[in-house]
């Protein structure tokens, strides 16, 4: 069943079932806990990111390696509506999600990192199937995994420049063509920009 | 009525006669097996198959797509080995041919009854093979060249079981002649499948492989060469090997059924019947066999090449081997 | 003759360099080739039938979903998501629908979510027969296709029937399903709900696809051909499976009962009895087994949902314009193909902030350079075959 | 002209009727087919990519060992033939000869496997 009003405002007094094993992780892996939605999301600094996801693996029983991506935390934007929020500060964040296959436990690990120049360490050691995630998130983002054996482009061809899902990347098509979706309702460009670098 | 027998005695009309024969027979045996395949197949999978050229159950389906093949543009790939990659269907062809000599479609009804009449269609059915991995080779393309490659493993490997599988036959006949050995199964009162089932078997297996139909059909491995030899094939030369195939199916169940189902004989005929009843016998009992290989192509998955390797040396051959011994020794000692 | 030394020095070396100069051959299997169920190249590097390696190269098929998805509605992100995993399309939609509905805190009618799990389950049935209807044409036998896939249209008719599409039902709307929906292509229309006859036509369905199941059984698992071909081969143990985040009917075959139907509350599957049929060795065969095992499990759960779907609304009351509050929420789901999951963060608009969709066959075809080491080629197909991948799931 | 030698030019004829059926029909064929190769049709089939390399590239041909057998097997056939049409004549001499024939066949073959030949390593 989805969760319910009632679920949430439970979760909000009484501890959430997993708060202890959350926390207890949390504590291991030197990172902060957040539990929304019932999932657990731990943000670890950027120098833990390796060890925290060894630590998963190995004493948390976190073994299968569910994705990891990106969010890109931008107010200088193209496509899309930019932050809301002006709290949010603008950055890179990793999120990698590992799980065990026995209960159903899942862990949404995250790190953010400058916007500018998103480094991070890779984790293809520690999960193989990473590889490809990683590959994904550094043509599509522009983050440098250090370490991994074959960071070449994934699914964009090899001339390709620019990096898709930054929210400064334009759409193409929407500039030449419009769509009467969400943003289009505002005014279209006079002509199409010719300085698009996915053009 | 005597100026005609009077003209076919003379060797060179006859002879001319004969070739107009088998010109015609062939495209026309190829024709009826892959229609029957077509229709078979779809009969096997629910199907109902060609339905609407030429009318009824669709049956001019394969001229329409001969008709069709014969406006195909001949296409030759650029790094191809241009002499050899044209030639190619041409051998293979001409192995098919060829072995229609041998085949007695009744007592006296034989292109050339051939003192070593088996043995010269064992050795003339390999001619096929070096048409096949010329193909493969003259290519250039990858999936051609392993194809062509996985044939000529294929055909060298599964041409001995077939060799061996007669030799039973043979000496049970005591010669090499196809009639003779028709003969010699009206003689004994019984077709040779009855002691020689062993090598029946053996045969129908290597025939299958040596035929590349599924499930040895790796030369071509559609799921995985794309088409083998065949990929680069186009028009009028692609349709010469399926021409082949076809005709193929046809004389290999034609040599099997002399050697081991009484070829022309049905029990219970006389001569006399027999001499004008014997094709309509022996094209009736080769398309049971043809219908086998039909069925086996629509129900099995296709082996893998160093199995089917396996299959041919650790188990056929010693079979066949083991066929003769067995078979030489009954009949020495009985 | 007067040769000195040094030219016969070289002559030497260079006869043997010649001869120990042997060159692997670099072959492409896709994008267009047979049996790579959509535009998927391997580059496989081989010597005669034995591949060394094999580099996979995808994004023929890149639709930048996850960037669309930041410009569009939610609704109309249902109808994009579809065409991910087009061969279960309709099993696409839930877990995305769910993960709305949970950042809006949204109670679903329960009428709908036995609708929702019908038709995952359907959805589920359908995409395994074109398993086992491609599976075996990979290894050459073409006769099971047939077979197989008049079984599937039989429950596409059905699905059309309830959501008017085959492949693409775009059914689900936040907060229930989409009233109105109702009436197949001959049946009478009943507003605003399932189509007349449409519990006793689907009890008919699962006793026919049991029925084909057995068929499949007797025709593939009792082939000797088969069984040398899968037996064996392309074995994947359970470690690597989840390093590489294997998921679905692939983990389950390496030997993990890990079935996220169980673990997950994204539809009532609490409420069913069913199994997790789970493969001993992690070969093709059992990644095979496991998927007929799940097409008679999947028939078990529908015939409990159809006697257990209660009377009720099919939607909750939703605004006209959908806003999602902000916040962030993964909901995964067990599709067809594996795991199934969309990473929602939402800023409070009509449309998600940004959308990462985790596809099953992703993260099951990223084993491929792992699983195609050291094999013979026609291995390569049976090994790729056997993950049952869609190549719209892996590029998005 | 004597009977063997209508035999080979029966067989000739017939061998030679295959080539000029292939050479007739696609004679025939090239009144009818249009002939226009451009670069793209003429490029070797890749699965839609350029080639990687040459089409002529270097492969291990693994077969030539079954090569080297099947010379060995079929030269050995060919010896078995004249015995088979005789068998009866040769009584148990003949029988016995041929069993020692075979079982070193058989021994060869044995010995082959056991090489290694059918391991694809």
């Amino acid at each position: 069943m989805t969760s319910s009003p009632s679920d949430t405002e439970q979760a909000e007094q009484v501890a959430h079932p997993l708060q202890d094993f959350a926390d207890e992780l949390a504590g291991a892996v030197g990172g902060t806990v957040e539990i929304a939605f019932d999932s657990v999301k731990v943000s670890v600094p950027a120098e833990n990111w390796v060890q925290a996801h060894l630590t998963a693996r190995d004493d948390y029983d976190l073994v299968f390696f569910s994705f990891l991506s990106a969010i890109d935390w931008a107010r200088d934007v193209a496509v899309g509506d930019p932050l809301a929020d002006e709290e949010v500060e603008e950055r890179i964040e990793v999120i990698s999600s590992v799980a065990d296959v026995s209960e159903g436990k899942r862990v949404t690990f995250s790190c953010d990192l400058d916007h500018a120049t998103p480094t991070i360490d890779s984790l293809v050691e520690v999960y193989a199937g990473a590889n490809w995630h990683e590959r994904e998130a550094a043509e599509m983002f522009g983050i440098d995994f250090r370490g991994h054996p074959d960071l070449t482009l994934l699914y964009l061809p090899d001339s390709f420049e620019g990096n898709p899902l930054r929210k400064s990347f334009p759409l193409l098509s929407r500039e030449v063509k419009p769509w009467p979706g969400k943003v289009d309702v505002e005014a279209m460009p006079e002509k199409p920009s010719t300085e698009n670098p996915g053009a | 009525m005597d100026v005609i027998v009077d003209l076919f005695s003379n060797f060179w009309v006859a002879l001319l006669g004969k070739i107009l024969l088998v010109a015609l027979m062939i495209p026309l045996v190829g024709m009826v097996i892959g229609f029957a395949e077509m229709k078979l197949s779809a009969k096997m999978q629910n199907r109902v198959g060609p339905y609407f050229a030429g009318g009824r159950w669709g049956w001019a389906q394969l001229i329409a797509d001969g008709v069709k093949f014969f406006q195909k543009e001949d296409l030759i790939p650029a790094d191809a080995d241009r002499p050899v990659f044209k030639t190619a269907p041409i051998w293979v062809l001409v192995g098919t041919v060829a072995l229609f000599v041998v085949i007695p479609f009744g007592p006296d009804l034989i292109f050339r009854d051939l003192s070593v009449g088996i043995f010269y269609a064992l050795a003339i059915s390999s001619i096929s093979t070096i048409g096949v991995l010329m193909a493969g080779w003259s290519s250039a393309n990858k999936y051609s060249l392993m194809g062509g490659l996985r044939a000529a493993g294929q055909l060298i490997a599964y041409e001995l079981p077939l060799v061996l599988a007669v030799v039973g036959s043979v000496i049970l006949a005591g010669t090499m002649s196809m009639t003779g050995i028709v003969e010699a199964q009206i003689e004994a009162g019984y077709p040779y499948i009855v002691v020689q089932f062993v090598g029946f078997g053996i045969f129908m297996v290597a025939a299958l492989a040596e035929l590349t139909r599924i499930p040895f059909d790796m030369p071509i491995a559609e799921s995985e060469l794309v088409m083998g030899y065949l990929t680069e094939y186009s028009g009028f030369r692609f349709l010469f090997f399926f021409l082949a195939e076809f005709a193929n199916m046809f004389t290999l169940s034609a040599i099997a059924v002399t050697l081991f189902l009484g070829g022309y004989w049905l029990p219970g005929l006389s001569e006399t019947q027999l001499a004008y009843l014997g094709p309509i016998i022996l094209i009736a009992k080769v398309f049971v066999l043809v219908f086998a290989m039909i069925w086996f192509r629509w129900t099995f998955p296709r082996f893998r090449e160093d199995q089917l390797q396996t299959l041919a040396w650790k188990w056929l051959i010693p079979l066949a081997l083991a066929n003769i011994l067995v078979t030489a020794t009954l009949k020495v000692v009985l | 003759m007067a040769i000195d030394q040094d030219t016969l020095r070289h002559m030497s070396e260079a006869s043997v360099s010649v001869e120990l100069e042997t060159q692997d051959m670099t072959l492409n299997i896709g994008p267009q080739h047979p049996s790579t169920h959509g535009v998927l190249r391997l580059v496989a590097t081989v010597d005669g039938e034995r591949v060394f390696g094999v580099r996979p190269v995808i994004g023929y098929m890149h639709r930048g979903y996850e960037k669309l998805s930041e410009v569009r509605t939610y609704p109309q992100i249902t109808a994009l998501i579809n065409r991910i995993d087009w061969v279960s399309g309709y099993a696409n939609e839930v877990p995305f629908i769910v993960a709305a509905e949970r950042l809006m805190e949204l109670e679903v009618p329960e009428r709908a979510q036995f609708i929702r799990l019908i038709l995952t389950e359907m959805a589920r049935i359908s995409s395994h027969m074109v398993f086992m209807a491609s599976y075996p044409l990979e290894l050459g036998a073409a006769t099971p296709l047939f077979f197989a896939l008049r079984e599937r249209e039989r429950l596409l008719d059905l699905l059309e029937g309830v959501t008017g599409g085959r492949f693409h039902p775009n059914f689900n709307r936040i907060g229930g399903v989409k009233p109105n929906a109702g009436a197949g292509p001959t049946q009478k229309k009943t507003p605003q709900d399932l189509p007349a006859g449409f519990f006793e036509e689907t009890r008919e369905a699962m006793e026919r696809i049991r029925h084909a199941a057995d068929q499949l059984e007797d025709l593939i698992a009792g082939n000797e051909i088969i069984r040398a071909r899968t037996k064996g081969i392309g074995v994947i143990p359970p470690e690597v499976a989840v390093a590489y985040g294997l998921s679905g009917p692939n983990l389950r075959a390496s030997g993990v009962g890990f079935d996220l139907r169980k673990t997950e509350n994204y539809l009532p599957y609490h409420l069913f009895d069913f199994d997790i049929p789970t493969g001993e060795n992690g070969d093709c065969y059992d990644r095979w087994w496991v998927r007929l095992q799940e097409i008679r499990q999947s028939c078990r759960i529908i015939e409990q949902a159809i006697d257990g779907v209660p009377e009720g609304p099919l939607q909750a009351k939703v605004p006209k314009v959908i806003k999602v509050p902000a916040g962030e929420v993964y909901v995964r789901a067990e599709n067809p193909k594996g795991e199934m999951g969309y990473y929602l963060v939402s800023d409070g608009g009509q449309g998600p902030y940004r959308l990462k969709i985790r596809s099953a066959s992703f993260s099951n075809i990223s084993v491929l350079p792992w699983a195609l080491e050291n094999v013979l080629v026609p291995d390569i197909i049976a090994i790729m075959g056997s993950l049952d991948f869609v190549l719209g799931d892996v590029d998005r | 002209m004597s009977p063997y030698f209508e035999s080979y030019l029966t067989v000739g004829t017939f061998a030679a009727l295959g080539a000029v059926l292939v050479m007739v029909m696609l004679g025939v064929a090239s009144v009818l087919r249009p002939t226009n190769p451009t670069a793209a049709k003429r490029a070797t089939y890749e699965c839609g990519v350029d080639p990687v390399g040459s089409g002529w590239s270097q492969t291990y041909v693994r077969y030539y060992v079954f090569g080297l057998l099947f010379v060995i097997f079929d030269v050995e056939a060919v010896f078995i033939f004249p015995w088979a049409i005789a068998a009866e004549e040769l009584g148990v001499f003949g029988l016995v000869a041929m069993f020692l024939f075979i079982l070193t066949l058989l021994e060869g073959l044995a010995y082959a496997i056991k090489k290694g030949v059918l391991r694809w390593e």
